[in-house]
């Protein structure tokens, strides 16, 4: 194969044209102002901030985080401003980066919950999609419920379609018997896309105090062990479902991103990866593009559901 | 990634190390006594998350940064292995450090086991501004006792530890007597939340204003992960605020402790 | 804490009194005949065989077997000998190891194949425990079904007790959405212990031949990157059921065996580890009776789930 | 664990290396060439699983064993980092390596790319026991050949390349003519699958008998995974068998291609 001297990063994802298919993961970004100190943010294919409640929280007492092998827990218990707070103060610090989606992580524990953040963002310049957290395992009630039962999640994405003036991506929670179900589900409901995976459940026990280390019990587990837990739920779901997955868990490396691509992923998210190096996102998109070069790959986009079985 | 040199690295006590780096950014443009350092161990899949590590000398001229950690875990442990020469990913400085004070004529630094590196800075820049310095430090036992000749350079130094191997039986806040206090207008602690507990309760009774370096389980370092966070009351209002970053030094009178 | 000189490692295990909490898992251990060669299977608590089913069967095509990050995919595909050839001429070379439990693992399709094997099975004078493997996610039709549906486990259960001879162990497939659900319906329907977990369902993808690496697609996800899964699991689990629990994913050392004990396991299977080093187990069971010493635990019995809220 | 110090590690080739170990067991009882040892590359959690690599020299009065084997993914490279001095967990010799027949007049080795390295040790074992050795090596270019000079000793070496950078371009197949095989008793190979297979087809048009040494990927390589099987075919019935244990040298005509 010859190698090329250049590639096409960019992928279309909901009428829009994404520079390239690389975004942070929510929570792992917070709202964009920290990462500026070390790149470009426009280096980024799509922005994607915390997780935005109703009202301000203060989240789950310490420690929120440990770390396992190829990976950590985290229990931070959705701790964020509140959307009044968002709205105000975060997302205009946004506005210097119009050629980049901006995405908002939605959260809450009620379905009205939710309708009331998503009529709230309705009012932003700054947002251009929202991502449903209907998966987080780090509030005790509602939350987690919707991301584990097909009916109660259509309920929500219909609630949240029927008020919004963004596309809506559903987040999944892996911790399901059958997530094609659950997909099939949300999109059925008119989910636009589907992004996966929000974390697995953990827990570490602290041997000295002989009790779960973290101060809420279980948490969130990410990183690279759960990398093959999230490629195979891409690679099932993405050849089921006739909307756009995004894929995230563990994507550490350029390879990485590319394997979730050919698994079936339209775009990917990096977590965890922020915290080890807060370089990720621009490295991972070079290695990307240094791969497809080797590999002779001219667009990107050829790579998405390679792997599919024909 | 932000790779710096080792340039020197050795055992200064039992399980303690000190190692000194290449500064990973300019010094000139800033840097404050407290801040930390965060290092990636390695780029294995074992070390998923950095660790923080307190400046403890700077040297500006030859832009080297001295941190002294003790190697207590699998990341430290590894740590300590990093020969002269080698390269290792860095980020920082990071955080808020000590505020300093230049109307203070007297400050008491108060250290407890690995809590004590962060205090050797701090002196450094206090005793430039021709401030009074007691330090008061805390060990296990005297195997663990660590920087004592460093902070003997700015004024007394008063030493305890828990078995009494070492100074005076007891814990630093034994030696915060009234009389010490009178005379103090800051405290600057940092050391194990028990302790810090503790010093917070003390030099409120002695009516001394200071401030604490917490030390809580950190993600990312940088802010984003909202990992670190320590209840802070400002205003009468309770908020968790992230120690890497709006920290890890706070004002004593601040910081909530359950 | 003052270093204790002995440490009593012994564990009350269904009416037998295990010399220490640790087993191999089954499939990571054949049937003892290698592992012979490394250390005396004396020094095990038990030993748990390979899973058995009626007819011989031959497996999935390799690749078989591919790296994770702090784990690793196993796609083999219940390949053995069949129970008669097991009863002929596996089982008897067990003979010499009198003194430990011998559990066989028991695998199938339908319903009818377990009560098969199980009948087969009663006649053998070296078995001495079952465990019901209906976790297995690398055979296509049926296994999983029953690991992952409460009734029709429970059906399973039911149906093996009414034939068995022996205690009948069932073990849990992690890729359900209510694992206590899951154990509560074994027990219920007459279980005598739980082991779990069995491997998390997973996929990696060959780069270079832009295809899942496994020949078989997905499979089972193992070693040390689950751990904070399955102690979940067990520390969930084990403070719902009145059976007692084996914790099985990702133990690779001492601490994880106590971390495991401590989250409610009475005992541990070590599976993967087996394969990263021979002498994992004796090794672990060492390291067990070193940190108790350290750590002034008399009977390592007292550890069992010291890590429980309260 | 079975720890053995690192005698001598140097690259021989494009990514290729040279590793000198000490036994990790006693070879007077007894050792073949084609078995492997299984390498632990480190004992952090990237590496859950060992490395198969075969034996390619043996030095039993020193109880050393030479591996050589190509850089190619995370743990060789990593292998290759390894310096003289430093240990590494080290089991085997493992599995069935390759039958030899004192009756034989003229063996062939057929070896491609990291297939080679077997062939040394057992060319050295059939030439002690006087046979005719011919070398039949495959590289895919001259920057990837290695050992052709520990071959020559033995006799005859035909080269190949893919590239023609040395000897002739062409596969090992396209040297196994009736001429030289005409006069052969025996053949031994070792390769990738693809050579593999053609050699096995190649040798039975020319009717010589002979074994393959089988790649596939190993769990356990010690037979109790069932990771690494390959279909063997043995009085009619084609069965998955274990490579690492059974293996991993079978009868050619056992061998079954899909
Ligand atoms: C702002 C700050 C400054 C610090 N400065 C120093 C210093 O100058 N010298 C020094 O010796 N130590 C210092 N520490 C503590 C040091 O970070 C920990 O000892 C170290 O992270 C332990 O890592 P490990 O790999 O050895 O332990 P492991 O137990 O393997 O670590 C596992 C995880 O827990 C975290 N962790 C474990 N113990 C602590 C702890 N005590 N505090 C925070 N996180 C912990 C680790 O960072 C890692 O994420 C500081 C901590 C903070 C928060
Ligand atoms: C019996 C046997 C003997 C061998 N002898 C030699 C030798 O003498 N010299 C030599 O250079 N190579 C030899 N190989 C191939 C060698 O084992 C692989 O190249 C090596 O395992 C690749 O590991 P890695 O970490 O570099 O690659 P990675 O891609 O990081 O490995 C990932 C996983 O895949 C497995 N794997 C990858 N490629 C292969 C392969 N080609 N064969 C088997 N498993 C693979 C690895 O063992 C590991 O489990 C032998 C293989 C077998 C089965
Ligand atoms: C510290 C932390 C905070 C997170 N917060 C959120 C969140 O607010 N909303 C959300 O949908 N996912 C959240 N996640 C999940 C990540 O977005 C991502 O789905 C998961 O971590 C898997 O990807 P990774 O392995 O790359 O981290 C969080 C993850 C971490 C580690
Ligand atoms: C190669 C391999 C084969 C396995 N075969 C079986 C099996 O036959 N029956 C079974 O119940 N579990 C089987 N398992 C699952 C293990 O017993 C164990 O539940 C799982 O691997 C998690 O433990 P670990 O992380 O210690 O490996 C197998 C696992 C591996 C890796
Ligand atoms: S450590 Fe991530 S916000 Fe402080
Ligand atoms: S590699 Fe495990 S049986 Fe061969």
């Amino acid at each position: 194969m010859s190698r090329l001297t250049h590639v096409d990063l960019r992928v279309p994802f909901l009428h829009k044209m994404l520079k390239n298919p690389v975004m942070p993961a929510s929570g792992c970004f917070s709202f964009g102002e920290e990462m500026r100190q070390f790149y470009d943010l426009n280096l980024l294919g799509a922005i994607v901030v915390k997780a935005t409640t109703l009202d301000e929280r203060q989240g789950n007492p310490t420690p929120r985080i440990a770390e396992t092998p190829a990976g950590m827990l985290n229990a931070i218990g959705l701790q964020n401003p509140g959307v009044q707070a968002v709205l105000a103060h975060e997302l205009p610090r946004l506005k210097d980066f119009r050629t980049l989606p901006v995405i908002v992580n939605v959260a809450g524990t009620a379905i009205e919950d939710y309708v009331e953040v998503v009529k709230a963002l309705n009012s932003s310049e700054v947002v251009s999609m929202l991502e449903l957290n209907i998966s987080c395992p780090n509030v005790k009630c509602g939350g987690i419920q919707f991301g584990t039962d097909p009916m109660m999640a259509s309920e929500m994405v219909k609630a949240i379609k029927a008020v919004s003036h963004f596309p809506v991506i559903v987040k999944l929670s892996p911790n399901v018997t059958d997530i094609v179900s659950m997909a099939l589900a949300v999109e059925e409901a008119g989910a636009d896309a589907i992004s996966l995976i929000n974390t697995l459940i953990g827990m570490q026990i602290d041997l000295e105090k002989r009790r779960p280390l973290l101060a809420n019990g279980i948490g969130g587990l990410s990183g690279p062990a759960v990398k093959p837990v999230a490629v195979r739920m891409v690679y099932e779901v993405s050849q089921k479902v006739h909307v756009p997955v995004i894929g995230i868990g563990g994507i550490r490396t350029g390879e990485d991103a590319i394997e979730f691509l050919m698994a079936g992923a339209s775009a990917v998210q990096v977590g965890t990866a922020n915290f080890t190096d807060p370089y990720a996102c621009p490295t991972i998109i070079e290695q990307m593009e240094a791969w497809c070069k080797e590999h002779g790959v001219a667009k990107v986009e050829q790579l998405i559901g390679a792997a599919w079985r024909k | 990634m932000s790779l710096v040199k080792v340039l020197s690295q050795r055992p200064i006590a039992d399980q303690l190390f000190s190692i000194t780096i290449e500064s990973p950014s300019d010094l000139r443009k800033g840097y404050e006594p407290g801040q930390f350092l965060h290092f990636r161990i390695t780029d294995s899949f074992d070390f998923t998350l950095r660790r923080p590590l307190s400046i403890c000398k700077v040297d500006l001229k030859k832009r080297q940064i001295t941190v002294v950690y003790r190697a207590s875990g699998e990341g430290t442990r590894r740590l300590s292995r990093l020969l002269p020469g080698e390269q290792v990913d860095v980020i920082g400085p990071l955080g808020h450090g000590f505020p300093m004070h230049d109307e203070d004529q007297h400050a008491i630094l108060i250290g407890g086991g690995i809590g004590v590196p962060p205090m050797v800075e701090l002196g450094r820049q206090l005793r430039n501004r021709q401030m009074k310095i007691t330090s008061v430090v805390g060990f296990a036992s005297k195997r663990q006792a660590i920087l004592l000749d460093e902070l003997a350079e700015f004024g007394d130094v008063i030493v305890l530890s828990q078995d009494g191997s070492i100074g005076e039986e007891g814990l630093v806040t034994d030696a915060l007597t009234e009389a010490l206090c009178a005379d103090a207008s800051r405290f600057y602690a940092c050391g194990p939340t028990p302790m810090l507990k503790a010093v917070k309760e003390t030099m409120q009774i002695h009516n001394v204003p200071g401030y604490l370096s917490l030390e809580e389980r950190m993600g990312c370092g940088i802010g984003i992960c909202v990992g670190c966070v320590h209840p802070i009351e400002r205003d009468q209002k309770v908020t968790n605020r992230k120690t890497c970053k709006e920290g890890p030094v706070f004002l004593a009178q601040e910081v909530v402790f359950s």
